[in-house]
């Protein structure tokens, strides 16, 4: 069965797509993390960037795996709980507290993977959603989260014991964390090399062929549910990269994080952006973040913003932004 | 705390009270999504509308027509709240989830998604968010009766009793009349159902009415019970979900049973470790699933 | 610097804080800079404002800009604690003042405490003993608490049931809800069985609603207690079903005839009455204004020791002062929910029971846990 | 056991809720050889299939594949021995072109699936041998074009093509020639011969035109059992075969005649 | 419902049919007449456009301009639902069965448009596995029993004009004699069929008329009578 997109999913065909290719997303990555801290606050930019990487993380799975999970916050929320704990409190060096996120984040995706990918479609969705709200309480409820005052004060720490990442320069427009700011934009491009490499490899085929007829892969042998579960496992644990690299850069891990608000926001990015291409969710966390940040005094009209955006992208423009470009360029061949 | 009879006894009209709420709340969810394939994510939404034009017709609208014999009582609002909110449901189905049926039930949950917060938000801007009271409770119902072993508010009761009665109506009409496999048929095959004369469009209209119309009823019932908030309904309809999915989604008595029991279910241990209250349901669930995939009603498909 | 002064006003403008600051805080701040004169030092006051959605993450984020680029020389009301503490912790990082008004955590005085942080209306500490040493006072010896089940139910609760200790009562019980639980009737249950005379509620908002709603509806003998109740609350409830109630404020309208006139003065512009975290903000804004004054610059060790120097001396508090942790001590008030038929309009809703004298009303300076206060 | 027997069930049944769908079924297939099984609607052929493929667990009997008991495994696990089928409605990966359908089989076979850290490069070292099995079905032409959008009978060709990569030794047929005109049939009924050099296939087949050009041995069942087996001839003759499946009447022979 | 009798007794009158799926143009422009009482055959290669003229008929497709009138109605703009109840029964190509439905249910979901069907009585006796099979869920049953399934389930409600799409597909021998019989009994009882067949010998038999389709156009059309004579012409059609 066809998971997601009936519809006429937008193709995956690196030929014609160059949106696709790693090089542009990588590169376009690259000049405006280069250059955004002239226009843009360069905090602001960093979390842009680890928005960025969770939603291509959730796009791996949505996109590319065909995998509608409801509750991607509690990788994203736990695992910077765990690397800010392990940082703040063990006195972690931050290369160490974000492995350890990322790797538990992989590990929580492994146990509710398993429970989930047993079932398809909207069930799929419910059950992650639910499992997440386990999650999300016993952050709440563990002493060590600080309950709704959030896990806070979590140290910047220097790389490797050498590079102090707290350490700021003052470029005139206030100061800029260049350490930081470079390490940021590192391990995002690194995530999304991954997540290009996933997509874009043996096993990327294998999981695009369980997602169009999983009767006729599993009759030709592929254990669909592995595939499956591996596709949510390195999801989840590049979810959880990016949640514990959010820790880092805004030094504190709160509920919000792990919410099922939360989850529902990265749907919303990598719809917006365009699900199944690997520029979209970018693009999509991009504007939703800053739409959260410019209209931040406009009180709950947010909340009526971002929802009417969702209904807008679901009845007019489903292919998301991007995914419409790459379709209107198909046409233009 | 004493784990003597009586107490065990309360815990249990208690569990049964709240029980028979999420009945009524994941009934319509389970309808809506047996008939029309869409994971209703606004029914947290119109629970609240419901409880809200109970509230607004019972407060406002005199203070608006600037006279008390326009105020709406408990029980004309009991039919007037179900059908407004039936009737903003019709103008959604018919203005948009009707463009999604075509394409993948993803869809529909999100749109319904975002329909939830647009509604919430626009709640926020002209209520209290701490919420308002509702004091339309009919003087009847003030009060509580002696179980023997407790005083239980007699309003409780009241609202065991019309949502055990709505729940059965409800799933007779459909499990017991022609109007459900018309249903059934026209979720599966839209195109041979209408090529059979049936009027499908019409047919989806009337479910999510009747679907949303519940949401409405449960939250004009809780209105007395429940300070009425804009966000009352976002945090309950994901309990609620749990329970259609444990049911079996789309199975209505699956439904009506789960949510009874899980009811109980979180009535005991309320009791023995509350931390877990609200965690149990999702804990549950995803025993269930393990056990049985399909749910607990669910047919294979 | 020439350019205006700007004071932020970080608030929770949508969320369920939003009735204890939001738009309210905005306008008190806006007329405390009108009050003032509009000017200090000659440089125009200008007043900005965003809304933190309660999410730390993005309240911190605004904050930092605010004072990276914007120049922002004091963050005002910070409503919700999450958002408070992580400020605060900034303020102290970039030298900047912090004032809260809306947050309650005592975390913010204690272990979070900053150089720059100043908690000025109001802690759960104060609220508590306030509420539990009146509640003593009558011979009402034993308690019974609903606690929310996170971090600030907690300290909520202990706060409250140390001083019952404390003072000879009794502790009966305890019982842990979910945060944002519907249905507290099992445990209301669970208090009447216990036999407590006093059931103490360490829950807030729409959590401390439900739970006194529900008790009334279940006939609860016992006196019914809000450890942190705002004025909204008592409006969510209705006098109806709260009428009797007693809790500790800092600021009520009804108090007294100073407040009353800022209450009027206040409700003009907003088209309701203040309460404490907006009368807080306004009180403290002025306060602080006049330390830039005093001290002559922005420049935030200076303006913290003229705030520190400075005795607080307005409708809000008598001879007020901040203390060595960032505590402003000022009295607080018991108050009870008066009878609908005793109410001359929807916003008459209390009258004074008891003034609560700051020295006692506040966690002593002696048992801070404040790293800056050498002992 | 015998060497040149590849597939045998011994007492094979199947019921649904009560309803006996197959019972009793002996069946033995020759390496090497096509084996038709025709029958009446309903008489079981497809659920046999079910049962051999796994994807229903029998009720009683047992299933000896290639001298080795697999009535206990699960579908993918009798796949990777060899054993191989085709859906009574086709099944292709309908937005892949035709080469990454066949590829994809390809991959199954040579490993590494798994493997997201390297290059979808690896791939292009089973293009040659793609091409070669589209080319033998004919499909050489359309190697880039979407599955989903070839015609119906190129469709079941690519199908085969696919089936055919996973080099099985017994292929299952379920009707591959339903639903298609005349000419595709004919390319069909070709392709069919072709594959079966050096490999046993069993299909399912209602075209008796197609049976009986292809099939060495042919098992009629009928609610649920064997119900007469040989070659064409034998088995066209029988009167209860002409009965249940044919439906000519021991009368309306003399009447013909 | 009431039937309108026209003068010439037409049941069916398709003129100048188009329609479109989404952009592709399928049909362009089908004419075809059946009278009351009559059976035609649609002959063509795979995806001439065959399928497409009964769902185009029943409004089925995406866009779609021309006449369709049924039993004297234009049935182009009526809603589909509504063209159902001026007597048209449909049984399409993919069978179409309900799963959520048992057998009977299935038998007994379509809405009677009109009292003279035939009952569940003689609908068993006409398929017998169905009687067998009739409490299983409808997707359940073997290829075949959904194809009797979804033939048996017109016949109930009285639909005079009856559309066929393929109804041997993956039929035993046995079976297809048994629905030729039956198909020939409808006919003798006055109903109009219009039957889509790959299995042109099944059609050739019984049918009145013979209409050839490619690429969306009628582009021949051959009376019972003169069959044999055009039999080379229709092979050629037809690529055998
Ligand atoms: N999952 C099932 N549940 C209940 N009955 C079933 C199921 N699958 C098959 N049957 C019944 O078993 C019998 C055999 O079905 P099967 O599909 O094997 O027939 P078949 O020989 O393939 O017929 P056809 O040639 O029409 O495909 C049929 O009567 C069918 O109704
Ligand atoms: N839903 C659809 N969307 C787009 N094109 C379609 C759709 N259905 C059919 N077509 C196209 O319309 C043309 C006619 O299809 P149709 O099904 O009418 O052919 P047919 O004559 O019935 O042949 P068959 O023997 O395959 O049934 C084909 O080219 C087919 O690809
Ligand atoms: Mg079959
Ligand atoms: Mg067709």
């Amino acid at each position: 069965m066809a998971i997601v997109v009936s519809d006429k999913p937008p193709r995956q065909d690196p030929k014609v797509n160059t949106l696709n290719s790693p090089y542009l997303p990588c590169f376009l990555a690259l000049a405006l993390g280069v250059v955004a801290p002239f226009f843009l606050y360069p905090v602001f930019v960093m979390e842009l960037m680890c928005f960025a990487l969770f939603a291509g993380a959730f796009n791996l799975l949505l996109g590319f795996g065909g995998l509608l999970s409801f509750g991607h916050a509690c990788f994203f929320g736990s695992a910077a709980y765990l690397c800010g704990h392990a940082l703040k409190v063990w006195g972690f060096p931050p290369e160490a507290g974000i492995l350890l996120g990322t790797a538990g984040a992989g590990v929580l995706g492994l146990a509710i993977g398993a429970v989930a990918i047993r079932r398809q479609g909207i069930y799929f969705a419910m059950v992650t959603l639910a499992l997440a709200q386990i999650v999300f309480f016993t952050c709440l409820q563990l002493p060590q989260s600080g309950g709704e005052d959030g896990l806070q004060g979590i140290p910047r720490g220097s790389l490797f014991g050498v590079v102090d990442l707290a350490a700021t320069v003052d470029l005139g427009y206030g100061p800029m964390p260049l350490a930081l700011y470079a390490f940021v934009l590192a391990v995002t491009c690194a995530g999304h090399w991954l997540i290009w490499r996933t997509v874009h490899s043996p096993f990327g085929k294998a999981l695009k062929a369980i997602r169009e007829n999983e009767a006729r892969a599993l009759s030709l042998g592929y254990r669909v549910d592995a595939y499956k579960l591996t596709a949510f496992v390195l999801s989840a644990a590049l979810s959880g990269l990016a949640g514990s690299t959010k820790a880092l850069v805004v030094g504190l891990a709160s509920l919000s994080d792990v919410s099922w608000h939360m989850s529902g926001e990265v749907v919303l990015m990598t719809l917006l952006g365009g699900m199944g291409t690997l520029l979209g969710p970018v693009v999509g966390a991009v504007l939703v973040v800053t739409l959260h940040h410019e209209l931040s005094s406009l009180g709950s009209w947010v909340t009526v913003t971002i929802g009417t955006i969702f209904v807008l992208c679901v009845m007019a423009f489903r292919r998301g932004i991007v995914g419409e470009i790459v379709h209107r360029m198909k046409r233009s061949f | 705390m004493d784990i003597s009879l009586s107490s065990v006894l309360s815990q249990i009209m208690l569990g049964l009270n709240n029980g028979a709420f999420y009945a009524l709340l994941s009934l319509g969810l389970a309808v809506i999504f047996g008939m029309l394939n869409v994971v209703n994510f606004a029914h947290g939404a119109f629970y609240m509308l419901g409880a809200f034009v109970a509230l607004i017709g019972l407060d406002y609208l005199p203070r608006l027509l600037g006279s008390e014999a326009f105020g709406l009582g408990f029980w004309p609002a009991l039919v007037v709240a179900p059908v407004l909110v039936g009737l903003i449901g019709v103008a959604v189905e018919k203005t948009m989830l009707r463009r999604l049926y075509q394409v993948d039930h993803l869809y529909g949950l999100l749109l319904t998604f975002g329909l939830a917060l647009i509604f919430e938000g626009v709640f926020t801007n002209y209520f209290n968010v701490a919420g308002e009271p509702y004091g339309g409770k009919p003087p009847i119902l003030d009060g509580a009766v002696n179980l023997g072993f407790m005083f239980f508010p007699r309003y409780r009761l009241f609202s065991i009793a019309l949502s055990l009665a709505v729940c059965l109506a409800v799933w007779f009409v459909i499990e017991r009349t022609r109007l459900g496999s018309y249903l059934r048929a026209g979720t599966e095959n839209p195109d041979v159902a209408r090529a059979f004369g049936i009027d499908v469009p019409m047919l989806r209209s009337l479910t999510y009415f009747l679907g949303v119309a519940l949401a409405g009823l449960a939250g004009v019932v809780a209105a007395p019970i429940y300070s009425v908030s804009p966000k009352m309904g976002a945090d309950l309809i994901i309990v609620v979900f749990a329970v259609v999915v444990i049911g079996g989604m789309g199975s209505i008595m699956g439904a009506i049973l789960t949510g009874l029991a899980l009811g109980l279910i979180e009535g005991t241990v309320k009791v023995f470790y509350p931390p877990l209250a609200n965690t149990v349901i999702f804990i549950v669930m995803a025993l269930v699933l393990l056990w049985r995939p399909t749910g607990l009603f669910g047919k294979e498909i | 610097a020439g350019g205006p002064l700007k004071i932020g006003i970080l608030t929770d403008m949508s969320g369920v804080y939003a009735g204890v600051g939001g738009k309210g805080s905005v306008i008190a701040a806006e007329m405390a800079a009108a009050d003032f004169g509009g000017k200090v030092l000659g440089r125009p006051i200008q007043i900005v404002f965003a809304d933190h959605q309660n999410k730390a993450d993005i309240g911190v984020g605004k904050a930092r800009e605010w004072f990276d680029t914007q120049g922002v020389a004091m963050i005002n009301d910070l409503t919700n604690s999450g958002v408070g503490i992580a400020v605060q912790r900034l303020g102290t990082e970039k030298k900047r003042v912090t004032i809260n008004n809306g947050a309650g955590s005592t975390a913010l005085t204690n272990k979070e405490c900053g150089p720059y942080g100043v908690h000025y209306a109001y802690d759960t500490y104060a609220l508590a003993k306030g509420t539990a040493t009146a509640l003593m006072k009558q011979g009402q010896g034993s308690w019974f608490f609903l606690q929310a089940d996170y971090a600030f139910g907690q300290s909520l609760q202990n706060d409250a049931a140390n001083i019952v200790t404390a003072m000879g009562g009794k502790v009966l019980g305890t019982v842990k809800h979910p945060l944002s639980t519907t249905d507290f009737s099992s445990y209301l249950l669970q208090a009447q069985n216990s036999g407590a005379r006093v059931v103490g509620l360490a829950n807030a908002g729409g959590d401390f609603v439900n739970a006194v709603k529900q008790a009334k509806e279940f006939g609860l003998k016992q006196t019914l207690v809000g450890l942190l109740v705002f004025d909204t609350d008592v409006k969510a409830l209705g006098l109806a079903t709260a009428q009797g109630m007693k809790f500790t404020t800092a600021y009520s309208w009804e108090l007294n005839p100073e407040m009353e006139a800022f209450g009027k003065k206040f409700f003009a512009k907003a088209g309701f009455m203040p309460n404490m975290t907006q009368a807080g903000v306004y009180s403290s804004t002025m306060h602080y204004l006049n330390s830039v004054k005093a001290a002559g610059t922005d420049e935030a060790d200076a303006v913290m020791k003229k705030m520190r120097a400075m005795p607080i001396n307005d409708f809000f508090a008598k001879k007020g002062v901040i203390r060595a942790d960032g505590r402003m001590v000022h009295d607080m008030y018991l108050v009870e929910v008066i009878k609908p038929s005793e109410s001359k309009g929807p916003w008459d809703q209390l009258k004074l029971v008891a003034t609560i004298s700051g020295d006692t009303a506040f966690k002593p300076l002696s048992a801070s846990e404040c790293p800056l206060i050498k002992k | 056991m015998n060497e040149n027997i590849i597939l045998e069930t011994r007492d094979l049944g199947k019921s649904f809720l009560g309803f006996a769908a197959v019972s009793g079924v002996n069946l033995t297939v020759r390496r090497g050889s096509i084996h038709a099984l025709i029958g009446p609607n309903g008489a079981g052929k497809t659920t046999v299939f079910n049962l051999l493929t796994k994807f229903l667990p029998p009720s009683q009997g047992r299933v000896i594949y290639d001298g080795e008991d697999i009535t206990s495994l699960k579908p993918a696990e009798v796949a990777l021995k060899g054993l191989i089928r085709s859906f009574q409605i086709s099944a292709v990966f309908p937005e892949m072109s035709a080469l990454d359908n066949v590829r994809v089989a390809l991959l199954r076979l040579a490993g590494g699936g798994h493997r997201f850290w390297r290059s979808e490069r690896e791939l292009d070292a089973l293009t040659d041998e793609a091409m070669a099995l589209l080319d033998d079905v004919g499909l050489a032409d359309f190697s880039h074009v979407l599955a989903g959008e070839l015609a119906y009978g190129r469709k079941r060709a690519l199908e085969i093509a696919t089936t055919l990569a996973l080099r099985p030794k017994l292929m299952l047929l379920d009707e591959p020639t339903q639903g298609m005109g005349i000419e595709d049939v004919d390319r069909v009924t070709a392709l069919i011969r072709k594959a079966a050099q050096g490999r046993t296939i069993l299909m399912v087949e209602h075209n008796l035109k197609v049976v009986s050009t292809l099939a060495d041995r042919i098992t009629v069942l009928a609610r649920g059992q064997v119900l007469s087996e040989g070659d064409y001839a034998t088995v066209s003759a029988d009167p209860k075969v002409r009965e249940a499946y044919l439906g000519v009447t021991a009368g309306e022979e003399t009447a013909h005649a | 419902m009431r039937d309108v009798i026209d003068h010439q007794g037409e049941m069916l009158r398709v003129t100048g049919l188009h329609a479109f799926y989404g952009e592709s143009h399928i049909l362009h422009g089908i004419d075809l007449a059946v009278h009351r009482g009559e059976m035609v055959t649609l002959l063509g290669r795979n995806g001439a456009g065959r399928t497409t003229t009964l769902k185009a008929i029943l409004g089925l497709t995406g866009r779609r301009s021309g006449s369709v009138m049924i039993n004297g109605r234009e049935a182009v703009g009526l809603p589909t639902h509504k063209i159902a109840h001026l007597g048209v029964g449909w049984c399409p190509e993919e069978r179409a069965i309900f799963a959520s439905l048992s057998v009977e249910e299935n038998l007994l979901l379509p809405p009677r448009v009109r009292s003279d069907g035939m009952t569940l009585e003689e609908i068993y006796a006409l398929f017998p596995n169905l009687w067998e099979r009739r409490a299983s869920p409808g997707t359940r049953l073997s290829g075949g029993e959904q194809q009797m399934l979804a033939m048996a389930r017109i016949l109930r409600t009285g639909a005079r004009l009856l559309l066929l799409d393929e109804i041997t597909e993956g039929l035993a021998p046995v079976i297809v004699k048994k629905l030729g019989e039956s198909v020939r009994l409808l006919k003798e009882r006055g109903y109009t069929i219009v039957l889509v067949e790959q299995n042109f010998h099944f059609a050739a038999t019984i049918a009145d008329r013979h209409y050839v389709i490619e690429h969306g156009q009628v582009v021949d059309v051959v009376e019972a009578a003169d069959l044999s004579a055009s039999q080379a012409r229709l092979d050629r059609y037809l690529g055998v």
